[in-house]
């Protein structure tokens, strides 16, 4: 579906912070083994702190401590991005941010902003176990005064990333493992592939696809970050196999919430699924859900579904894993389940 | 409290302001005419009048915790602001956001969540230092946060990369009720030279000690840019918050021997001190008039 | 509403501590200042630590460590509580809880239970300020495989504490700061003051309040914990004022999620209002509104209202905390506005 | 690897069947036969093996981090479980759930986040003292690790409550691909001795020599019941997880030269040691060839 000539995903963002590090030197950056030659674990600082030595801070495993230092830095005028090794040890962190970063603004009465960017890589199918392949964003969406975006192949990487550091707001800028290693994949001539794409003009663009040109549809699909990529395939698979047409909206800014792109989409197609690689109680589904129910109560002709993980572990051998996270299967499934229920 | 000639005069003006403060805070909750929590500083004033005269407000930077009062008017010196914002005021140094444990003025922030505040003094120092201010980052915190763990991260950072961080530890021997032999084991001070950050120790409640030693403590972090563990032994006189004290009584006795303003007071001559004294009853109540008046915090 | 002779809820606590530590002697204590004759900060474990030296600890100041050590305790065949002082500092231990004590089992292919219940208040409307008053139960309704029960001054709370003692699973046990001085009211021949109650027979009962013995109502109002009581009176105005009739589900567990007195009540009033003191975005509202409207469609005459927090701080001034979290109002006026819009 | 007459030779018998079984972990990495991640313990097997000697694998209690497999097979000596758990077997310690760093089996337990296995293994000691049992639990930990503040928010409560713990610290002056110089300042000693623990330290690749050591510390938390810290300074000649390795070679050919296995080995006489590796040779094969043909772990 991509053409070879896309770069990585990994290296757009890494040219997204070459960029930013060259154009504002208030930007720092910290995170454990981010130096070169390594290059952080997933290579996305590689070469960023032989070009900028003194603004990358490679530092000790202290997570918790991690995000204080950045909230200190932010306060007084830097801008840190701070890197999380595995998206799963964001927990070791949430002090800081319910309790500091997400608050200083607010309970300061506007004397302070908090401007700091939380890079952090989540998602599973590596094998990597329990601990490893968690998605957690979902920990963030109940937090008030933060902003979580999560991109996608399709979206401009750098870019956004870029528009991070530019926000006063703090931010969490949530990669996906398998994301790093595919092929950015743009929009050209309003296309990707055969599938029509419609961006918004916002800071955190959204993505809408359509294979019927936003004329009729059976259902809109909201979903991001590395569930993108599945969810494309599960809408070709639906078109190829099932003669059913799907919107996709593919968000990357999850909070604070704008939904837009979802009530014009469910405007013309009826129905909605939500789908998300994090377990399924308490995640971006239900709150999609609760927002689009209420505000699109008259558009829906059927109850929203959601696609999610199961509510468990995430286990380390394949087969295990496989069956515990969404799949483009899975999300065929919701489809062609609402379908059957269709009046 | 500008104005006056000597060191021990100045000193002993702010310490006694503070306890007066703190007295009066006090008195309002018991009349019901404040809400919400407060932790106040009496029998602890003489740290943070000592050690903040070495600081620029200007300049450097103040992260304190719960028990702040002391630490936000030694550095401010702004009574009407706090009181106001205890007072839930939109005149408040927050609007009547943050109230007692959440300040934010200038250069000076405190948060309530213990040991939280300590990496972020941490980062302002980090910040401080690379945009080359020259500027010390004093951190406050109390026997008992040295439970919390970020404690120690933060000191490991900041002796890695060499940042101007004071680290004062108040130990009051009390973490709200606990006493310190039930909360910590081994030695303060070595907790910070394991670390590899320079201690100092005192066991005092002169406030000419601790500014001596507090002097020397932040000239050399202004020389050699690093950290440096300043720990405190003290005692406070007052409940833990408003009313919960279940400290044996002979002890607290035993301890207001040594009153801070007492030793303090003393090298003064008789007329200078009440002529302070004077002038600080005469601030506060002018100080709580004011917030009495001052309109309450509304919403938008 | 209630009568003078009920006991108040912190002795009911208080007593179910004193029946499970004299029931069990695998039962622990630990957490910040709880020894007598402190007896906790909200004096919940007052007694406790005279009566039962030897299994009362009192801890260091260190939340995160705390979590851990429970865990331990617990993994060893112990069934440890622990008391956490004020439930913002939850989110100093949430490592503890996402990557090991709601993992062990099941990653552990079920060698292993983790017996624990940590109790800890919530709530704001002290004027404790940002950092003192939160409801962050919310954060744990995404985490799999734990428990999370929060009981109502309506609950049996001494009974539904040892069932948490009891329960082989990881067990929060949230507490609410104003329900402590309450009288803890139960149902007296199938009512309490004016309005009939039916309780389910589960572990964690979820109470259904009716004015009418249900019979027809206007709308079901699903909250827990702290709200309840102003969910009640909110009630009584609706009938009082408007002769507008409400049942109402105060649900003790929250996750996992057991909706059906929920869709019972629903399949009855065609109508539901979710009530948390929590902030919205994210919420027990969210996921309660995502279930229902897939579960009850048919039944949903309305989209689901949430009445919430708004997404902020909680302010320190009393008039600004009032102002930002949920009142009896606000649950007035959105069954009044729900009623506007009814077809 | 029972019947072996000597200690020398017991303790050769395990590391040897350590060291082959992570490099043969790492082969079948190599040949795609494996997915996930596995941190080896090439280099470090003197500590486990000199420590877990004098544990009781049905008393004592071990919790692991990342690089578990060598306390593992020490303490379990359950090749198969380890090796079918890392190739997803249902045959796994944890049917193939926890994988390369989540194991449990009887006693033993590991977990993959940096420091949170700390204060679970203080709380495993504060039960074990509580029923009495006299158990010790001991947690392994890297100098890396040492950057987690829980760490000491566990010893501060293991000395405090005098709990049974041995924490064990193997600097091997690297996490992942960090020199220890950039992560920790201080001192790795008095880290311990801050808060009242005991301490012993450590340089050496010789299992005599760890053992003998631990065998003194072992039975000093037997005696008194109180945590101790035991410092074992020491050199991983794998790469931090499979490929990942920026160090100096010269650095890690020198440290080879001090390779525990020749320390221990030479102390054989050569019919033995060989008699020792060709045990485990046959034995890793047999393992090897039953992980292969065990069934793969199935969603239920
Ligand atoms: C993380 C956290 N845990 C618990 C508390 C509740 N609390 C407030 S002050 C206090 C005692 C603090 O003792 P110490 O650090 O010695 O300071 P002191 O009050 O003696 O000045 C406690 C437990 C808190 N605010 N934050
Ligand atoms: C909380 C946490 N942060 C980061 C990691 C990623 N990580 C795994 S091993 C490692 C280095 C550990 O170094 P050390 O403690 O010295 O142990 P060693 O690998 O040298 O045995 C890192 C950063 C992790 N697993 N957990
Ligand atoms: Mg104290
Ligand atoms: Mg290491």
């Amino acid at each position: 579906m991509s053409a070879p000539s896309h770069k990585r995903c990994v290296q757009a963002l890494n040219e997204g912070l070459h960029e930013v590090f060259a154009e504002r030197d208030d930007v720092y950056l910290l995170g454990e083994d981010v130096l070169d030659p390594y290059g952080g674990a997933f290579k996305v600082t590689q070469g960023l702190s032989d070009a900028f030595p003194d603004r990358v801070l490679t530092t000790p495993i202290s997570e918790g401590g991690l995000f204080g230092v950045a909230a200190g830095m932010s306060l007084r005028g830097l801008r840190p991005i701070l890197e999380i090794m595995f998206g799963d040890f964001i927990a070791l962190g949430l002090d800081q941010v319910v309790n500091g970063i997400s608050k200083f603004r607010e309970m300061y009465d506007d004397q302070v902003t908090v401007p700091l960017v939380v890079r952090t890589p989540m998602g599973g199918r590596r094998g990597y176990g329990p601990t490893h392949s968690q998605s957690l964003e979902k920990l963030l969406l109940g937090i008030p005064n933060i902003c979580v975006v999560a991109a996608s192949e399709c979206h401009d990487l750098g870019g956004l990333l870029a528009n991070a550091v530019d926000d006063d707001r703090p931010v969490f800028f949530i990669e996906n493992k398998l994301m790093y290693g595919r092929p950015n994949r743009r929009p050209e001539e309003g296309h990707i592939g055969e599938l029509a794409v419609r961006e918004t003009g916002t800071r955190y663009p959204a993505l809408t696809f359509s294979g019927t040109d936003f004329t009729e549809a059976s259902a809109t699909i909201v979903t991001y970050g590395g569930m993108v990529p599945i969810v494309l395939d599960a809408v070709t698979e639906l078109i190829l196999e099932r003669e059913l047409f799907c919107e996709v909206v593919a968000l990357s800014q999850l909070l604070p919430m704008e939904l837009e792109p979802v009530f014009e989409s469910v405007a013309r197609t009826g129905a909605l699924v939500t789908v998300e690689e994090g377990t399924l109680t308490g995640g971006f589904g239900a709150e999609i859900t609760a927002r689009v129910q209420e505000e699109a109560w008259s558009d829906l002709r059927r109850p929203v579904q959601r696609v999610a993980a199961r509510d468990g572990i995430i286990p380390s051998a394949r087969p295990l894993e496989d069956a515990m996270l969404p799949s483009a299967g899975d999300v065929v499934e919701a489809v062609v389940a609402l379908e059957a229920v269709r009046s | 409290m500008t104005g006056l000639s000597t060191l021990p005069a100045t000193l002993y003006a702010r310490m006694y302001f503070i306890r007066r403060f703190e007295e009066t805070l006090l008195d309002l909750f018991a009349q019901g005419k404040l809400v919400g929590t407060t932790h106040t500083y009496i029998g602890q004033e003489a740290n943070a009048v000592g050690i903040v005269d070495h600081l620029e407000p200007e300049r450097d930077v103040v992260f304190s915790n719960h028990r702040c009062h002391g630490h936000y008017l030694a550095f401010t010196d702004d009574a009407f602001g706090l009181l106001s914002e205890v007072m839930g005021k939109a005149t408040g140094t927050c609007g009547g956001k943050g109230g007692s444990q959440h300040l934010c003025r200038g250069n000076f922030y405190s948060n309530g969540v213990l040991g939280s505040i300590v990496p972020v003094a941490t980062g302002i120092a980090l910040a401080e230092k690379k945009k080359g201010t020259g500027a010390v980052s004093t951190v406050f915190l109390g026997d008992g946060t040295l439970g919390e763990g970020v404690t120690y991260e933060s000191l490991n950072m900041a002796s890695l990369w060499q940042l101007p961080v004071l680290f004062v530890v108040e130990n009051n021997h009390y973490a709200q009720s606990t006493p310190i032999e039930l909360e910590l084991a081994g030695s303060i001070a070595a907790r910070g030279s394991a670390f590899g950050v320079e201690v100092a120790e005192l066991d005092t409640t002169d406030v000419a000690e601790v500014h001596e030693t507090a002097g020397w403590a932040v000239a050399r972090i202004r020389e050699t840019g690093e950290p440096f563990f300043l720990v405190l032994h003290t005692y406070r006189f007052s409940p833990h918050s408003k009313g919960d004290d279940n400290r044996d009584p002979g002890e607290i006795e035993k301890r207001r021997e040594r009153d801070p303003l007492q030793i303090a007071g003393d090298r003064l001559g008789p007329a200078e001190r009440e002529g302070i004294e004077q002038a600080a009853e005469q601030r506060l109540a002018e100080t709580v008039a004011a917030a009495d008046e001052a309109p309450a915090a509304e919403a938008a």
